[in-house]
């Protein structure tokens, strides 16, 4: 290991002078970057001076893939895009086919697709929150948040057989109906759910020393958040009222009650907060939704098997848990769709790494990286 | 007397000897049984799974000296405290002296303090 | 407010664009030539659409369509613009300056589609490694690499 | 030669087979019963190896305890599709890690590449086509029990390593129930 001493770049500390900087990779496979992003982080002693933001370890290049794919058969590849939330990731997709080819989703569907994809919310922020909180060192947090996980995981299983990648929701409805007594379970659920985040609100945010370590950390204001493109709980946690289930209402939504959570401050503790507690309004929605559920078709009658929509081109998004996936299709009338783009909400909401974590301390990075929760399925697509 | 240090001595060449055989022990089986296949590319330094972006001989932040040297500092003196409590239980007068070190290490803290020693940016 | 609304309100706000106005499947597209594509953006942002969504391109073959799609919470409305690219030599202005959010979606799409975004503050790759040649969403992009799927519908 | 080939090789050779076995069944007893995974984690059976590893599978009971750094682990649980990108590091951090090490490949895409086989631009198809793999997990992505199943079956190729270089003991390696005569253990392998 040759001392090169002219290799070194320079870079000027607070006082004015010339130091030398490490350069330093917190690279792919690194437990605090959720995933495969990689970090190139400038240090002046352990505070960042500049990092830059690598995506692009996981691109399989899905969108090319969709091109030689038909409408239905592209539907088990956007569950590999979100895969801590593929119920969504599929019911996006399912959306701009559906706006695509005109096809009308019965009522029961609707409500169907929304209670699932309700609990694919609080499953994936009790993953964002968990591994959040693992990187401040809170690994029983990690557990309690896997266990509430594990419970809907296993309501998954029930309801269409596999654990992680469902390929549940279809163009025109669901893949299959409720089978018996789910309700049932999905109510003891959402009954029980309340005191284990409760728990967690005491046991993680109530605590001091996850409050020190994320309080202040990241400031994000609202305009930059709405500038940069930030969506979900990473832009509500700065007081963006900027929710697609309230301002944009798309399948059943109006007909339900709940609220938006906004956080005040826009640091790490508002953005991981807000994502607990909509937790609590997606309970909420749950239970309306179970009650207002009527018999009926669980998928659109007369679909044809091959779904050839007319040329044009479509857009249509969601409110995942990371913010507003959108999916825009574009047809040319083949039973292909001629281009699909996924508006991916981790992707710019990862953007701000570069402008969040300049001027905190290396371990503070880690606490930004964690607070934008991103899945690098979706970053990468 | 003669018996009690025998047997003391024993007792702790015992622990001595029984320690060393089984580090000794773990050693050779470590060298006897684990496979070699050098390789440069093993030694490489790990930074997850990426060449080192820059050497990391750099020379360190004034900042980190100056919090070592306040650890020491009050780090010794917790421990001459901890030495000194168990001698002076119950006797006023030792307070008096205890308290008056204490006194004059909570101004040094103090000072410290003030100037923005502990301040971790600057 | 829904699309006639829209049309309306962007009729009165800026004549300029008002023209090229139309629906598309339920939704309002402002077609824009590229060279006018900065100050239609900067007026549409003076509009109210103050959040740029998407930006993506579709390779029509002899035409690059680049796509972005603005949204506006006081007017509640969302819109397309879309530009036409020649493959030839893509070459469109940047609209960092307008939204920061274009900083990296510019980037996905020069490298997926090798369309340039001039006055990007570091236009490079962002998804493949720096050293791939080619840009695999262009239609015309072929790898010996890529194993086609058997066509069994 | 290191001293460890020396012993293994007159261990091998001489009359002394009794003690090589005794003391290849020991190292490779403790060897199997404490498999440290590198978890290689880049996409959805990641996901599946983080909830393998918490209260419900509980993976530690089988003395797997995950490490991100390769210095301190023996097998690299390779979760997720590997991408032409990622390749050099994957390599890299196998590279780094100690010996004795192995690899498991978790999830299809690290087998033939799963899903993403066809028309795929950046998609390393098989992990096997640069890393020396030795338990193969399939599922997309596999549950939790098939990881661990995947732990103990490699626990019984361990089993078959011996210090005195290529030579391998014979071992059943066949899951329970397979036919009697199929199961021809690899031999020793002189």
């Amino acid at each position: 290991m040759t001392l090169n001493i002219e290799s070194r770049t320079k870079t000027v500390s607070e006082t004015g002078l010339p130091v030398d900087e490490i350069v330093v990779n917190i690279g792919p496979s690194h437990p605090s970057t959720h995933g495969v992003g990689r970090v190139l982080v400038h240090l002046d002693g352990d505070i960042v001076v500049k990092a830059d933001m690598i995506v692009g370890y996981l691109h399989r290049g899905i969108e090319k893939m969709a091109e030689n794919r038909t409408y239905l058969q592209v539907c088990p590849l956007t569950d590999r895009l979100d895969y801590v939330g593929s119920m969504y990731a599929n019911w996006a997709y399912c959306r701009a086919v559906e706006r695509l080819a005109g096809i009308r989703v019965p009522e029961r569907a609707e409500y169907i697709r929304v209670i699932v994809c309700e609990l694919q919310r609080i499953a994936s922020h009790m993953m964002g929150i968990g591994s959040a909180a693992a990187d401040t060192g809170a690994t029983t947090m990690f557990i309690y948040a896997f266990d509430v996980r594990e419970r809907i995981i296993e309501l998954f299983e029930v309801l269409c057989g596999s654990r992680l990648t469902y390929n549940y929701v279809r163009p025109g409805g669901v893949s299959m109906d409720l089978p018996e007594g789910w309700t049932d379970d999905v109510l003891k659920f959402t009954s029980t759910v309340r005191r284990p985040l409760d728990e967690m609100d005491k046991l993680f945010f109530g605590n001091t020393i996850a409050r020190g370590r994320l309080k202040g950390v990241g400031v994000l204001s609202a305009e930059d958040a709405v500038a940069w493109g930030a969506s979900g709980p990473t832009a509500r946690g700065s007081g963006v009222n900027w929710d697609l289930r309230k301002h944009d209402p798309y399948s059943v939504y109006p007909r339900m009650e709940f609220d938006v959570v906004i956080g005040d401050n826009g640091d790490a503790y508002d953005r991981d907060r807000v994502r607990l507690l909509e937790c609590y309004e997606s309970v909420k929605i749950i239970d309306q939704a179970i009650s207002q559920m009527s018999g009926g078709a669980y998928k659109a009658d007369g679909l044809a098997r091959l779904i050839t929509p007319p040329p044009g081109d479509a857009y249509d998004h969601i409110e995942s848990a990371r913010g507003s996936l959108g999916v825009y299709l574009v047809s040319d009338g083949s039973p292909r769709p001629y281009r699909m783009k996924v508006r991916s909400p981790a992707f710019c909401n990862l953007a701000l790494v570069p402008k969040l974590a300049v001027g905190h301390t290396l371990a503070d990075l880690v606490v930004v990286l964690g607070s934008l929760d991103p899945v690098f399925g979706e970053v990468d697509r | 007397m003669q018996g009690a240090l025998t047997q003391g001595v024993l007792f702790v060449l015992g622990l001595v000897v029984a320690a060393t055989a089984f580090i000794l022990v773990v050693f050779l089986a470590n060298t006897l049984l684990s496979p070699r296949n050098p390789d440069p590319e093993k030694n490489t330094p790990f930074e997850c799974g990426m060449e080192q972006a820059s050497d990391a001989w750099v020379p360190p932040r004034m900042r980190f000296s100056t919090i070592a040297m306040l650890f020491v500092l009050f780090d010794a003196e917790a421990i001459l405290l901890f030495a000194v409590a168990s001698q002076l239980r119950g006797n006023a007068i030792a307070l008096l002296e205890v308290g008056g070190f204490v006194l004059f290490l909570a101004f040094g803290l103090g000072y410290a303090w003030r100037k923005g020693a502990l301040e971790w940016r600057s | 407010m829904n699309l006639d609304e829209l049309q309306h309100r962007l009729s009165e706000l800026s004549p300029v664009l008002a023209p090229f106005f139309s629906l598309e499947f339920g939704d309002a597209v402002v077609g824009v030539s590229s060279d006018k594509l900065l100050e239609t953006a900067r007026e549409l942002r003076e509009i109210g659409f103050d959040r740029l969504g998407m930006v993506t391109a579709v390779d029509r073959g002899e035409f690059l369509t680049l796509v972005y799609r603005l949204q506006s919470r006081s007017l509640s409305s969302a819109l397309f613009v879309k530009t036409k690219v020649s493959p030839a030599e893509p070459h469109v202005a940047s609209l960092f300056e307008v939204w920061p959010a274009a900083n990296w979606q510019e980037r996905e799409v020069f490298d997926l589609f090798g369309i340039v975004f001039d006055g990007h503050p570091d236009l490079r790759r962002i998804m493949l490694p720096d050293d791939f040649d080619g840009h695999p969403l262009r239609k015309d992009y072929d790898n010996p690499a890529m194993i086609r799927r058997p066509d069994y519908i | 030669m290191a001293i460890v080939d020396k012993l293994g090789a007159a261990l091998d050779n001489g009359a002394a087979g009794a003690i090589l076995t005794s003391v290849d069944a020991l190292a490779d007893w403790s060897r199997g019963q404490s498999l440290w995974p590198m978890p290689m984690g880049t996409a959805c059976c990641a996901m599946e190896l983080i909830a393998a590893s918490f209260s419900k599978f509980d993976f530690d009971r089988l003395g797997t305890f995950p490490r991100p750094d390769p210095r301190h682990t023996d097998v690299m649980v390779l979760a997720g599709t590997i991408t032409e990108k990622m390749k050099p590091a994957v390599k890299r951090l196998y590279d780094q890690m100690p010996d004795p090490k192995w690899v498991v490949a978790m999830g299809n895409c690290t087998v033939p590449g799963g899903i993403f086989y066809y028309d795929t631009y950046s998609v390393v198809r098989g992990a096997d086509s640069f890393l020396p793999v030795d338990v193969y997990i399939s599922g997309c992505p596999p549950r939790p029990e098939a990881l661990q199943d995947g732990i103990l079956q490699l626990r019984e190729l361990v089993r078959t390593e011996s210090i005195s270089r290529g030579k391998r003991h014979a071992r059943n390696l066949l899951l329970p129930g397979a036919p009697a005569g199929a199961s021809d253990g690899g031999g020793d392998a002189e």
